[in-house]
């Protein structure tokens, strides 16, 4: 489990640090939203929620640059807003409107960004690892020095997807990251039940990839790892892997009774939450006080209630465009 | 007896039954025990049967059906849960390359008695990866069964003659209808793997469907029936071997035939249903074939782009009526 | 100009042009390097453009196909070899949720400019894995296009337009066809990926095909005119979209249609053509529409099986004659 | 490279010394007209021969016992002479005759014999592996003590196939022996062009698999090993990895023109050949004299000469007969 850790100071400067907090309420208070619109029937299809997760997309994809590219899971709402896609759009395309990032075709599974380029959004448990190496091998082609980074669950580790993935992208020399947020389940599958090997690092090394493990409920600790890492493959061009060690305090989707862990190990999880970790320590270090936080909040809530009405007010996609976007247009 | 169950309740008893009745069945899959099965099929047996027979998988498509594969070679009845038929794709090689092909290819010397299990289908808003009907492919494989219960009697009785079966038979379950409730007629306790049956009997057409669209189309035909068309509903039930005469049968009675088929258009199984109708039934045809399939779209997220991509009773009705000189 | 040439050496220089007309472009694939390619339409390309453009893969048919999607998102022209469509299926995921849906999901964000090249069909005695025609299961997917050269100036012509497309477009190239001679007509040089074409033209019976089947077509044809009976025979060449305008023409001035299709007889890609037959040009028919395909089993080794496996000139001949009230 | 461990004596009684030469011998002189019989148009298909690397077949499978399971590649005729079935089937089934060991069905790719546990014969590479792992299953749910022993080359550990099952086999703990045949090439792609991780059993390791990695041309040491390595799985019920190094002295397959390497480097292997490493030993050990040398290479062409007859005789499986074994007889 992440290390209590919890008034370290924060090495970062302060606005920064503000930033990364603001990230992660305003992608607390956009998926709070979102499960209670769940609840109302306004959002459908699957819904992943990334509470308790926040810190890694944050304090990772804030090592990226806007060259850079995403690839992402089903679980992406947090990595998009991070990325800069708009909470209007997204929320826009949770209600599959036509305003939504990917024109309401998507949902939640499915948010895609090209502006960004924040290639989604892929449903398929692995299905995004061999799409990053090819998107590393167009940049590196194009001589773009760009990095890939691509975010999977520990669950995804048993995929065939990642296996060869990995071999291609460290024997290619490849310019990906491979971000692994280890959440210690998949769905149901506690991780020691679908690994025989739990060391994650450890496996990554068998594709002679450097591996960092890292406390992903600190989002400070995730960024410095993370800058390391992206700042090491724009450097060699060379892949990288790492595992931050996470936790997702929701069920696994809308649908999951969560019978196959305790409510002791989630409430005690919820103690290390990712924005009670870093408010703690910025509050001790006198960068951050109540009034500021509530501040942040009340913006984050003001976001996302405008992208409620947003999305609200949004058109459909006519019936008549059903069958457009399968093909180029001539 | 007769009371009240769902679809859900119905396989998980046929199941039951089956782990109860032979100690060489056991269940795979991912979060099958554990979680109790992404569609609840297996809720409560982990706790029943213990792990090694309620055997929760990794992500592992390709490796924990193949490992059916082999513990069906090996003498043992699997029956593998292959969560969705979306995440089957990344599993075909074992089953076309392996299971369809082992008998053969050994010259008849090996058996392979695995029983695959799918949910499939849309209809559930979860967009262009999670909502394929991809039966049809699985149809077209010499050496597999492919079954698609769509009735309660269906869902309860024919897990045992597909365990019973010494070749490998695959299970579609439509995702919609697991929630569908009603009451067992007892029929299933014969439930064969070889026949179609008629649903519906009629006399001046012939709806041929299966799986989820059972319904969709039943519920087409009553319509008609208001409108004074005697339609015949034909639900296939088994995907390969199809029972061709029962089809063939029913068109020489009705003279016109529409298929309803969740998968897409182009290359669908009702374009094999239909060509073995314009090849054996020709004569028997007073006007051309029709279907009503899934628009050539992935499967938008937005519920009125889902539905209109989707085959839905209004167009089956409109169909039927075009076809007799009726819109 | 009009030298002797073969299949391969066609697909040779097609390859050739691309990659030197446009940097975007490389090969990737198993052993298209310094293996020469395992048909060898690559063979000297490693030396002449170098590893970085024409790629040795692993076995990974998983990844690197999906690397090659990725690639062609990141603004490359990959053209990936599959070496052959049987193992395909470890990468139909990719192709089927991936390539094929980017652009949709996306709102129309993203193209897929890819080209995927693989080997497909029997007829050399490789047995029940190695002799699969799964072509129609890709023709079934809505975001993908599919092509099957059959004569050497498509297997010259066709590459250029495929990467051209701002879409995912598979080729088929029919195992046995790369060592066939003859020469090029100039007409690849304008060879579209939107037509079907008529390689006979003949008044009594229409016979479709595509691939591999066109030259036993074409002799089946050929001996039935020495029988007296005229055939036109219809090369489908792009198997999605089809181009169902020059089939339902033909038929309308025959009247029958045989459908000649290496895939297994029971949901073939032949299927979909006679159903758009009987659902478009019912009317047109004189006769039930009917399918030369292969038999229902894994192909088995020795050439007398096999043989009697596959659609050949004979039993097309006695198709037709049999259509034609004349066996 | 193997080390060159020419006068290294046979730790092994005299009399399986002799059985391990002569299965080698019979091992290549039944290829050997195999490469003949195709050229002459007799057999035809895929055919991939395993001359050089017989020490790797015969050593491992002679640690075998009747119960034990067998799962092989394309490259198996050795597998299957070794395991005991007969050159008669084997060399019918190459000619696709009734009388074959899958009755002419299968060919030289799919040699199968319930009779000996021979589950073939698996033209995609890693396709066997998922098959091996259910086999190995099967037999510890029944309490069958078996263990199953599966062969592939090097380049089929890039397969997600490797991965997936490798990871099932070790969570599961299943009694499976993956035996990797590393011949250093997959038709044309040499092992560091294909694995970013070239030790092979830093691969194994990864899931937690014990692993060997042994010479591969000296049949002593294969033996040795594979005991090791069949005891420990029977013992422990878990899997098991070994790497034997070795070469393949013909092309991959009958079409390959072989531009990926050097003569050398085939001419220097063939200095290392199985069957001149365990004869120059035995030779020195005074166990075996050019005389009985000459008499098991006689008698192993006699066995090929008969089973040539065998095959020649044999009839051909009426035509009638083709969609046979598709389904079970009803
Ligand atoms: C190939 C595939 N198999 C199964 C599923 C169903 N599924 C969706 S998410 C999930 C668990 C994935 O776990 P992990 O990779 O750890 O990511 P997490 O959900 O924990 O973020 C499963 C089994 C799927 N979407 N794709
Ligand atoms: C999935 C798959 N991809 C490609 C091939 C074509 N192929 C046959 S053998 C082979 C090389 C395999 O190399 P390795 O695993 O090292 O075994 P070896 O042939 O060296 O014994 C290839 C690429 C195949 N049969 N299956
Ligand atoms: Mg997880
Ligand atoms: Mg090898």
């Amino acid at each position: 489990m992440s290390g209590v850790i919890p008034l370290k100071p924060v090495n970062l400067p302060r606005e920064l640090a503000l930033k990364l907090l603001t990230d992660m309420v305003r992608i607390r208070r956009f998926e709070e939203a979102c499960a209670r619109l769940y609840g109302d029937g306004r959002i459908r299809g699957f819904l992943h929620l990334y509470i308790g997760e926040e810190a890694v997309a944050v304090g990772a994809i804030r090592a990226l640059t806007p060259q850079d590219a995403i690839v992402a899971t089903y679980r992406e709402h947090g990595h998009a807003l991070t990325r800069g896609v708009s909470a209007n759009a997204i929320m826009a395309e949770m209600f599959g409107k036509q305003t939504g990032c990917s024109h309401g075709r998507g949902g939640s599974m499915h948010l895609f960004d090209a502006a960004t380029r924040f290639y989604g959004g892929n449903a398929i448990v692995g299905g995004g690892l061999p799409l990053a190496t090819g998107l590393a091998l167009a940049d590196k082609l194009q001589q773009k020095h760009a990095v890939t980074a691509c975010f999977f669950g520990e669950g995804a580790m048993a995929e065939g997807a990642f296996h060869e993935s990995l071999n291609l992208a460290a024997l290619w020399q490849l310019p990906v990251v491979f971000f692994c947020e280890n959440n210690l389940y998949a769905m149901g599958t506690a991780l020691a039940r679908s690994e025989s090997q739990t060391d994650l690092c450890a496996k990554a090394a068998a594709y002679q990839l450097p591996a960092l493990r890292v406390d992903g409920m600190d989002v400070v600790a995730v960024h410095e790892a993370a800058r390391t890492a992206v700042q090491t493959v724009r450097d060699t061009g060379k892949p990288y892997f790492v595992e931050f060690q996470t936790y997702r305090f929701r069920a696994h989707s809308m649908f999951d009774a969560e019978l196959y862990r305790d409510k002791a190990e989630v409430e005690e999880w919820k103690k290390h939450g990712p924005i009670h970790n870093l408010t703690g320590r910025l509050k001790v270090m006198a960068w951050l006080t109540e009034e500021d936080f509530q501040t942040i909040d009340a913006e984050a809530l003001r976001e996302v209630d405008a992208a409620i009405a947003f999305a609200e007010a949004s058109p459909w996609e006519p019936v008549e465009t059903l069958t457009r976007d399968v093909y180029a247009a001539p | 007896m007769n009371a009240k169950t769902t679809y859900r309740e119905a396989l998980r008893e046929a199941h039951r039954d089956a782990l109860l009745a032979d100690p060489r069945v056991f269940l795979m899959g991912e979060d099958v025990g554990k979680y109790g099965g992404s569609y609840a099929v297996s809720k409560g047996f982990f706790e029943e049967f213990g792990a090694d027979r309620i055997r929760d998988t990794p992500l592992s498509e390709l490796a924990f059906v193949g490992a059916g594969i082999g513990a069906a070679l090996g003498g043992m009845r699997p029956i593998v849960e292959v969560m969705t038929v979306n995440f089957s794709l990344l599993a075909l090689d074992q089953i076309v390359n392996n299971a369809a092909t082992l008998r053969h290819m050994s010259g008849g010397q090996f058996s392979i008695p695995l029983v695959i299990r799918m949910t499939t289908g849309a209809g559930r808003q979860l967009a262009a990866q999670h909502s394929h009907s991809f039966e049809g492919w699985y149809a077209h494989v010499p050496g597999l069964k492919v079954l698609a219960p769509a009735t309660l009697d269906d869902a309860r009785g024919m897990l045992a003659p597909a365990l019973a079966d010494p070749d490998p038979v695959l299970i579609f379950e439509h995702a919609l209808l697991y929630n569908m409730e009603g009451e067992l007629t007892g029929y299933w306790k014969h439930a064969d793997i070889r026949k179609a049956s008629v649903r519906r009997a009629g006399t001046q057409v012939s709806l041929i469907t299966y799986g989820g669209s059972l319904w969709k189309t039943l519920d087409a035909a009553q319509e008609l029936a208001a409108q004074g068309i005697d339609a015949e509903v034909i639900d296939l039930r088994v995907l390969r071997p199809l029972d061709t005469e029962t089809i063939l049968s029913s068109v020489s009675k009705t003279h016109r035939a529409v298929v309803i088929d969740e998968g897409w258009k182009t290359g669908s199984l009702a374009a094999e249903i239909c060509t073995c109708i314009a090849e054996e039934g020709f004569y028997d045809l007073d006007a051309p074939l029709a279907r009503v399939c899934t628009e050539e779209v992935p499967i938008p997220y937005p519920k009125h782009l889902e539905d209109a991509a989707l085959p839905q009773t209004p167009k089956i009705v409109a169909t039927v009526k075009r076809m007799l000189g009726q819109s």
